[in-house]
């Protein structure tokens, strides 16, 4: 029942929200259509794990061997509450944001949702696929209509590579269920295929399916439209994309592919390793030398994901509970950033790091929330992004599926110094050092955003000091998708 | 039977409306009343109440997938007149014989659905053919018309050599000297000069459905035949022509397809990659809707490639999708002012209707999900993989589709993100607006659940 | 009462958090109340803990809070351990952080409330942060504490923000810190893999279980920790930059507390240590090195507060020297030893540029004991103490360190001595050029001058007793039966043989003489020396280059930074036009095909019918070169659906 | 007559036919090489008519054996009319507005 | 060898160099000419094969009205002298090639054929006659025999469509409308 309420409220709010001709009506409906999704949401975390109201299972395409199917697991549900978390701050923070034809605006934002909701909770491939692409279409007319100069090429670029990674992702969804005994699109027939095909034909199907997901993650080198995309869109949908959209690549990965093809995962899983790695430190490289707000973080969140991924790979518990639990945190932190992105640039007008400057003395509130959630972007103790990342690279390191699992770990580790370096540089260039003509009359931030940031901040804080709830909300889940990984 | 009888009868109908009525509406509503009558009585053969028995002495065969075949020709060409009637008035004053030939034109197509033998197929194709050359023409100020007209004739009849030829060699090589589809292998060995016949048949086939390298037709003939029977050629005909591909290929030499499947597949790809590649470049829509009908043509061939139950449902399932979303983008580019890209910009202002149903259709061309188009490049793909062999094509048609949305888009971002005035000639009625949305709204109730439509298809092709 | 111990670090927490949430409503005086007060609430828990601790037979107690990370058999509590060891650098810190925090209400008067305030938070945060790291009963704790510190330490050196330099020496010191903090995080990962636990007792119960090679793997990584925290080569550049930060912070941060957290940390597992005696002699060595570099440099040096930073680089190369050749609690020793003098010492200067009106550099000074007597003679005590001089602390601990210096290696004696005459030599230099000779500043900072406030002068007098008598408590053993109070107290958590070799009484008196007369004869030469005229020219030659640090930061920006950042640029141009020019190009290579392509669409007829018959002839010749055309099978046979 | 001389014979006028349209301009002779090329067919369908005539009538002489090839042949010719009528209408309309029947001169309609 | 066969290789030399002249006249009426001599000569082969029927229908239909038809428009338009310009060399080469290729491949794909044992009945073989072909013509084949009066139909149709002036044409407006795209 609730996974149907999470996706479809979403959705039917945002076909309404197509006629509803008025700014203000619009970003009220929104905002509120978001929070009922929140309850839910919340309903959904609250209740029993095995409990009937968490699944909904009904006939679709029975031809197809294709069913309605959709249930909460622990990684189903992190990511549901991500992304029902998100949507009302995004609404409150960028209140002030100006659309033409905002009701456009919104209700894309919510069919976005809807098909961002439909990804995590689907348990039948092709359905999945369908949410995959349905989240894909508003974002791109998102992008394209209300973005920034270069709009139009970089997200075409963007839809193209993430529509043709899809695509052959469909040919490796079709190709394994022609190979399911049962020709069916079930979670269940899925994850049992690998039981009925050779090694070697999954390991090149791993490839089908997981271009498509090192596209959306990104990973290293099919990360080039992030930047522009990020650059371009405007920041609500940003936070759309690097919040939850990165998200879906990764949560595909850990649904869709290594429980599916333990084989291939395994047998790549160096290779993958090896490119997230290098992405990692390159993506922190040039995130140093990067002056636009949007392209550094646009580049901090490939390094990010780049371990997560590297974590999926070395198909440890430890890892795996790591990756769950960071899945949220990197969602929250980023968050946080593109909100202060986002205020900044509405207040000067720029988000050329060298043209602000001083922030921190007519602006101390905002400056301190950006350092509390910056802090947790270079994964400080006591923050949620220790957490995670400590559980991460605890997973790589004592990983036993791959043989340099300490070099892989030693590498990966430098980037916690590299994030530091271009982490403070921005926030001492933007904040610090004597204000200039643009931040001499900087105002403070206005009540919402400050309430926004701090929710965003006590969530950093409470996850970092006492993970333990959401490490028991993934923890199943967690040793069930390893369980299935078994690739010995 | 009733769908071929009816069709030719309410052709002459149509021509002797011409002389007793003067009033172009009514002549519409002729055809709307005969097209209507085509449906229905198709649907009677469909459940088995046949309104003339006539020994056909077994030279058509009346099964499902055939009338199926019919059933959408026949609707598409309903919705394709309702939404574009009124825009044939505007080629000449011949309307009455325009709506003549698209009834003959239907005849050929039931026959072509049902035909049992090579001489049904033959006389289909050429009771199809000969309208359409006159059809092309019908703009007879226009000398692009003429010119397209001249060589689609010219090709046309070099391509019915062809054909002729490669029905001569099959007959020579049939055991018992017959034109029946189903014995024309002997069973034994491949001789060569059924593989010769059989060759030549596929390569007038593919001129007809225009499959590379056979399509030089297609691009001319399109773009310079009048917009109204372009969208016809491009929708209804090509559509049942695949359909008798399909059922010629199945019946005649489903038994041989090992050795043949990888001329088919070479045509394919060839298909796929000329049809996509090159309508990236164009700067009219129209002619960009062509190479895109080459396109969708590589996609279909699939289907021929696979020939199995996936394969004939998925045919199907194609012919409604893209039948119904072709012509509602081509009803809206009829109406438009300037046919090039740029005369799409800003469209999404003038007419929101109109831009929001042409990116629904554009979506579906492209195969998006969500949309019809979706599940049809869904089974042709799935049924290549079901054979478990060239998946290297299917590999190679998904990057096509991903160059197709290139050019699809276009049109998206002319009409949403780009800024101009773009606009349509005169204001569409409510009518035409409503017709488009229930279009629309077609095309993503199949891409939803097809099932409706789908369960059906199951049922009757696997029970014949 | 061990249960209350959670009492010590939620209490400088508390004030942080009132001081920070408030900071625009809250009066000075209340945040100074509030910021110092939770402080000394902290310090008298910590007084009754230790009186607990003292008692005969007090079992190590841990006391977990809550679950903090559990992950499959990987459980990791919040817990504090309540030990000699940690209940000893409790006092430390809580009492030398109370009197500091004091000083600091008056030294920071001129800041507006709501910064007043910052500050203070700041520094209650650190108290609590540095309390994490002593009181952890993990690893992860110690670990989340090690960090803390080194993000308090980051706010307050760019506390003045609005100072570009000064934000560059906190992210400097930052960056450095995680560069240890990184292989401090690998040692864990080590453990956890090893051990499958990071609590101490797991972990040093088992400790002898692991292969050598394996140990000193995991304490070299611990210890390269240690350098970036505790300012060691290669690590210490950024303590002497860090003297941006107000001058208590220096006297609390950088010179008491926190960069003697690494000494904590390898006290505390020196059960690992002793393991690994590759280790241990690195230790040693490296402790030595950077003792006498950062002696060498402080020669030189003319900012008072750098010449304190590089002296506190000395002693704690000291330290590690102890660690290095096992006596540990000589090492702790001197770490409370050396936070009292070497408080007293920067507070003093503190109080002298307070006086000088922000002037920090010692030739505009001189003959500063006329105006500030107070000031005067505590600093003068700081300056007997550090340099060794008996009986005043530092000699005992000192001495302590080079006596087992001597056992473990001569060599390390000699250069430890050597250092010593260094250190009393820039100590007295330091002390001579302050205070000594006439005034040179400018006429209205000699208007301005005057004695500090009580605020300042109480600390400075505790400090000052405690520098005299501190070293009390560590008489060695062999001059007076159980002399050393501290390493008795110790015992139970440092070992039985935390001093490290012994040597017989003759040779120890030996050496305690001769470092006692090397420290007289430097500090007298640089009284001659520079009681009356000091060097106020540019330094030249050799003096140069110590003047110059070596030029050490030079090398470093040559040789990493500078590197790193060129190939950053590179990656920049990369990833635009290589990685994302491939992407690009794949799009244009489309467009031109399309181009070309449809040059074939020629309009002739027969162009044409000419291609279509070649593809007819194609298709034939296929036919005919492959008899029976070989199906090509990308996959293997699948079976039909339905 | 052994029937590879009829295939030979009937292919060789096929070729000259499509030689025929590949070389020629004018727009009504390429179609009269088309009708050269159906000819040929229609000679072919003739040839194989009697040859299976020839092969089925061995044993027991059957009245119809192969008859279908010349019917065939019949319904070629019939089209083949119809077509002529139509295809010369669309040259005529050409040739009046134009005033050439030269197809080198079809050349609006490209790329 | 007999009659037959003289008759036939006469027949064959006369159709094929008929062809080859009805392509390579430069003159069309030529050309007109040229294929009516090879429709003579097929339907000698018909007779040859004893299908009267359609010599006959062969030579009324196509050598009859057809070709008159032709020889009627090349009159309308007086191309009867030889107007065609000259293609050029390239593209007229590249055609004969291709054909021949086209003829060699056909050849070399047809040379193997399992038929070549199997002989044309000559001379004999009634089935050719009139009254079979039409007992089974307007038995077996009356379905497609009455839908090739559709064909008729659409093409009658057609040609109205295309030959009726309309008033525009008479006053002669050609151009260019955008109904071409």
């Amino acid at each position: 029942m609730i996974p149907v309420l999470l996706i479809f409220i979403p959705l039917v709010t945002g076909l309404i929200g197509f006629l509803l001709k008025s700014e203000k009506t619009a970003r009220g409906w929104a905002l509120l259509s978001s929070l009922v999704t929140l309850v839910v949401a919340l309903i959904g975390a609250g209740a029993g794990k095995t409990s009937p109201i968490l699944h909904a299972d009904v006939a679709w395409l029975p031809d197809l061997g294709s069913r309605f199917a959709v249930g909460l697991d622990g990684l189903s549900l992190i990511l549901s509450l991500l992304t029902a978390i998100s949507f009302p701050l995004i609404f409150i923070a960028t209140w002030r944001d100006q659309y033409k034809r905002a009701w456009n605006f919104y209700a894309l934002m919510l069919l976005s949702q809807a098909g961002l909701l439909g990804v995590f909770l689907a348990q039948d491939a092709l359905l999945f696929y369908f949410f995959w692409e349905l989240a894909l279409i508003p974002v791109y007319f998102l992008c394209s209509q209300w973005g920034g100069e270069r709009r139009i090429a970089a997200t075409f670029k963007f839809f193209v590579y993430t529509f043709l990674g899809s695509l052959l992702m469909l040919v490796g969804i079709i190709w394994l269920y022609f190979h399911t005994p049962d020709h069916s699109f079930s979670m269940a027939s899925f994850y049992d295929v690998h039981n009925h095909m050779s090694n070697s034909d999954q390991t090149w199907v791993f490839w089908l399916l997981f271009v498509a997901f090192a596209i959306k993650m990104p990973i290293w080198p099919l990360h080039t439209w992030q930047p522009d995309t990020y650059e371009q869109s405007p920041t609500a949908v940003t936070m759309v994309l690097s919040a939850i959209m990165v998200k879906m690549g990764l949560f595909g990965v850990i649904r869709w592919l290594a429980p599916v093809l333990p084989i291939g995962t395994w047998a790549w899983g160096d290779t993958v390793s090896t490119a997230c790695i290098i992405g990692m430190i390159y993506a922190s490289l040039v995130a140093i030398k990067q002056d636009d707000l949007k392209r550094l973080l646009a580049y901090s969140s490939i390094a990010h994901v780049g371990l997560m991924a590297l974590a999926i790979f070395a198909t440890d518990a430890t890892g795996m509970q790591g990756v769950m639990i960071q899945l949220f945190n990197h969602g929250i932190n980023i968050l946080g950033m593109w909100i202060v992105v986002d205020l900044i640039e509405r207040q000067f007008g720029t988000r050329k790091i060298s043209e602000l400057g001083g922030l921190a003395k007519n602006a101390p509130g905002l400056a301190i929330l950006l350092v509390i959630v910056a802090l947790g972007n270079v994964a400080l103790p006591l923050t949620n992004g220790f957490v995670g990342e400590f559980l991460l690279f605890t997973g790589v390191f004592t990983s036993t599926a791959t043989a340099y699992s300490v070099v892989f770990t030693v590498v990966a580790a430098v980037t916690i110094i590299l994030g530091a370096i271009y982490t403070l540089n921005m926030i001492q260039r933007v904040f610090y050092g004597p204000t200039n003509a643009l931040t001499e009359k900087a105002v403070d931030i206005s009540l919402n955003e400050k309430m926004v940031l701090s929710v965003i901040v006590v969530m950093i804080i409470f996850i970092g000091v006492f993970p333990k709830p959401v490490l028991e909300m993934t923890k199943d889940a967690a040793e069930y998708i390893l369980t299935k990984m078994a690739y010995k | 039977m009733n769908a071929i009888v009816l069709s030719a009868v309410w052709g002459i109908v149509m021509m002797f409306s011409g002389i007793f009525t003067a009033s172009k509406r009514a002549i519409r509503n002729v055809a709307v009343v005969g097209l209507a009558i085509l449906l229905v009585v198709n649907y009677l053969d469909l459940l088995g109440h046949h309104l003339f028995n006539i020994d056909v002495h077994k030279m058509l065969y009346f099964d499902t997938f055939g009338i199926l075949g019919n059933s959408i020709a026949f609707g598409s060409t309903l919705l394709y007149v309702l939404l574009s009637g009124r825009d044939m008035e505007r080629v000449g004053d011949n309307l009455a014989e325009y709506f003549a030939l698209i009834f003959f034109v239907l005849c050929g197509v039931t026959i072509i659905t049902t035909f049992n033998t090579l001489l049904m197929l033959f006389l289909g194709i050429e009771i199809i053919s000969i309208p359409l050359y006159i059809l092309t023409g019908s703009d007879k100020r226009n000398l692009k018309s003429n010119e397209a007209a001249l060589k689609y004739f010219l090709m046309g009849s070099f391509s019915t050599g062809l054909m002729l030829l490669g029905i001569a060699f099959l007959y020579g090589a049939s055991p018992t000297g017959t034109f029946f589809i189903d014995d024309l292998w002997s069973g034994k060995a491949v001789s060569p000069v059924f593989m010769a016949g059989l060759l030549l048949l596929l390569v007038s086939m593919a001129f007809k459905v225009s499959a590379a390298p056979f399509h030089f037709w297609t691009p001319d003939v399109y773009d310079g035949a009048p917009t109204v029977f372009t969208s016809f050629m491009a929708t209804i005909v090509k559509v049942s022509i695949f359909v008798g591909f399909v059922r010629l290929f199945d019946e005649a030499f489903g038994e041989s397809r090992e050795r043949w499947q990888i001329f088919v597949a070479i045509i394919t790809a060839a298909t796929l990659f000329i049809g996509n590649v090159t309508a990236v470049f164009q700067q009219s829509v129209k002619r960009m809707l062509a190479y895109s009908s080459i396109a969708q043509a590589g996609f279909m061939l699939l289907a021929l490639l696979a020939l199995n139950g996936v394969a004939k449902e998925g045919i199907i399932l194609y012919a409604a999708a893209y039948s119904i979303a072709t012509i509602g983008i081509f009803a809206i580019l009829i109406r438009m002012k300037d046919y090039t890209f740029e005369g799409f910009n800003g469209l999404a202002r003038q007419q929101p209707v109109l831009a929001a149903t042409c990116t629904i259709f554009l979506l579906s061309l492209a195969g998006i999900p969500l949309t019809g188009g979706f599940f049809a490049k869904y089974y042709m793909l799935s049924s290549v993989v079901a054979t478990g062999h060239f998946l290297w094509l299917v590999i190679f048609s998904v990057l096509c589709a991903a160059v197709s949305v290139y050019y699809y888009f276009r049109v998206i971002q002319a009409m949403y993100f780009k800024e101009g005035d773009g606009t349509t000639e005169t204001e569409p009625g409510a009518g035409f607006k409503g017709l488009l949305v229930v279009l629309a709204a077609i095309v993503v109730i199949l891409g939803v659940c097809p099932q409706s439509l789908l369960s059906q298809l199951t049922k009757m092709i696997y029970t014949w | 009462m061990t249960q209350l111990v959670w009492l010590v670090p939620a209490l400088p927490l508390a004030g942080f958090l009132l001081n920070g949430l408030f900071r625009n409503q809250l009066s000075k005086s209340l945040t100074g109340i509030i910021g110092s007060g939770t402080v000394l609430g902290a310090f008298v828990v910590s007084l009754l803990l230790f009186g607990e601790v003292r008692h005969e037979g007090f079992q190590p107690a841990v006391v977990t809070l809550f679950d903090f990370i559990s992950v499959g058999k990987l459980s990791i509590p919040f817990a504090f351990q309540v030990d000699q060891l940690s209940s000893l650098f409790l006092l430390i810190i809580t009492g030398v952080g109370f009197l500091i925090h004091l000083y600091s209400t008056a030294y920071m008067h001129e800041e507006n409330a709501p910064q007043f305030a910052r500050y203070f938070s700041y520094l209650n945060l650190f108290v609590f942060s540095m309390l994490l790291l002593v009181l952890g009963a993990n690893f992860i704790i110690l670990f989340i504490g090690w960090e803390g510190v080194g993000l308090c330490s980051y706010l307050l050196i760019g506390y003045w923000f609005r100072n570009i330099d000064y934000g560059n020496a906190a992210k400097k010191a930052f960056i450095m810190n995680r560069i240890g903090d990184l292989g401090f995080l690998i040692a864990i990962f080590f453990m956890i893999s090893k051990f499958g636990s990071v609590s101490f007792d797991q972990v040093f119960g088992k400790a002898s279980t692991v292969p050598v090679g394996v140990m000193t793997a995991i304490t070299l990584l611990l210890f390269v920790g240690a350098t970036g925290k505790s300012a060691q080569i290669p690590l210490y550049t950024w303590l002497p930059d860090a003297m941006a930060g107000p001058t208590p912070v220096s006297a609390l941060i950088h010179a008491a507390t926190m960069v003697t957290a690494g000494i904590y940390m390898i006290a505390r597992s020196h059960v690992l240590f002793d393991l690994a005696p590759v280790t241990q002699t690195v230790v040693a060595v490296i402790g030595l090195a950077t003792a006498l570099l950062a002696a060498s440099i402080a020669l030189k040096q003319n900012d008072i507060k750098k010449v304190l930073a590089y002296s506190t680089v000395s002693q704690l190369g000291y330290m590690f020297l102890g660690l290095g050749v096992g006596a540990y609690d000589g090492a702790v020793f001197h770490v409370m030893t050396h936070a009292f003098f070497k408080a007293l010492l920067f507070l003093g200067a503190g109080s002298v540029i307070h006086a000088m009106g922000g002037e920090q550099d010692m030739r505009k000074m001189g003959g500063l004991k006329k105006w500030m007597p107070a000031t005067h003679i505590t600093f003068l005590l700081g300056c007997l103490a550090i340099s060794g001089i008996p009986p005043f602390s530092g000699f005992f601990s000192k001495d302590e360190i080079l006596s087992a210096a001597y056992a473990k290696n001569p060599v390390y004696y000699v250069i430890g001595v050597f250092t010593a005459l260094l250190t009393a030599f820039y100590m007295f230099r330091l002390y001579a050029t302050t205070f000594l000779g006439q005034f040179r500043g400018t006429h209205d900072q000699e208007h301005h001058l005057h004695e500090s406030p009580g605020a300042i002068t109480i600390p400075l007098w505790v400090l000052a007793i405690l520098a005299v008598i501190g070293g009390f408590v560590g008489i060695p053993d062999s001059w007076m039966a159980n002399g050393h109070r501290l390493g008795a107290f110790l015992s139970p958590v440092l070992g039985e043989n935390a001093h490290g070799l012994e040597v017989e009484k003759g040779t120890e008196l030996m050496l305690v003489a001769v470092s006692v007369v090397l420290a007289v004869i430097g500090s007298l030469a640089a009284g001659m020396r520079y009681g009356k005229k000091p060097e106020l020219g540019e330094p030249t030659g050799f003096g140069k280059v110590l003047a110059n640090k070596w030029y050490v930061d030079e090398f470093y920006h040559a040789v990493i930074v500078r590197p790193l950042d060129l190939l950053a640029q590179f990656l920049v141009f990369f990833d635009k036009n290589i990685v994302d020019g491939i992407v690009n190009g794949v799009g244009r290579l489309v467009q031109y095909g399309s181009r070309q392509l449809r040059l074939l669409q020629s309009g002739q007829v027969g162009g044409y019918v000419l291609l279509m018959v070649l593809g007819i002839l194609i298709l034939f010749l296929v036919e005919l070169f492959t008899g029976s055309p070989a199906v090509s099978s990308a996959a293997g046979k699948v079976a039909l659906p339905h | 007559m052994p029937i590879n001389y009829y295939i030979f014979l009937a292919v060789a006028l096929f070729c000259i036919g499509v030689a025929g349209v590949l070389t020629r301009r004018n727009a009504i002779i390429i179609f009269m090489c088309i009708e050269l090329m159906l000819n040929a067919v229609n000679l072919l369908l003739v040839a194989f008519s009697k040859m299976h005539y020839h092969a089925l009538s061995a044993g027991a002489p059957n009245p119809n054996a192969g008859i279908d090839g010349q019917l065939f042949v019949f319904f070629i010719m019939v089209v083949a009319a119809a077509e002529v009528s139509v295809g010369l209408a669309i040259i005529v309309m050409m040739y009046r507005n134009t005033h050439s029947v030269d197809v080198n001169f079809l050349n609006r309609l490209k790329h | 060898m007999g009659t037959t066969q003289i008759l036939f290789w006469f027949l064959s030399i006369l159709a094929i160099l008929g062809a080859i002249l009805v392509v390579t006249s430069k003159n069309p009426v030529h050309s007109v000419l040229w294929l009516i001599v090879v429709f003579v000569a097929i339907s000698g082969h018909y007779i040859l094969l004893n299908a009267q029927f359609l010599a006959i229908v062969n030579l009324i239909v196509y050598a009859g009205a057809i070709m008159v038809l032709f020889l009627f428009v090349f009159m309308l338009m007086n191309l009867n002298s030889d107007t065609e310009p000259q293609k050029n060399r390239w593209l007229k080469i590249a055609g004969v090639v291709t054909g021949g290729a086209l003829l060699l491949v056909l050849v070399a794909a047809l040379k193997e054929a399992d038929l070549k044992t199997q002989v044309a009945e000559m001379g004999r073989g009634d089935i050719g006659l009139i009254n079979n072909l039409g007992m089974v013509l307007f038995h077996d084949y009356v379905v497609p025999f009455e839908i090739s009066s559709v064909l008729f139909l659409s093409a009658m149709v057609g040609v109205v469509v295309i030959g009726r002036k309309t008033p525009e044409e008479r006053t002669g407006a050609i151009g260019d409308q955008k109904y071409g795209g």
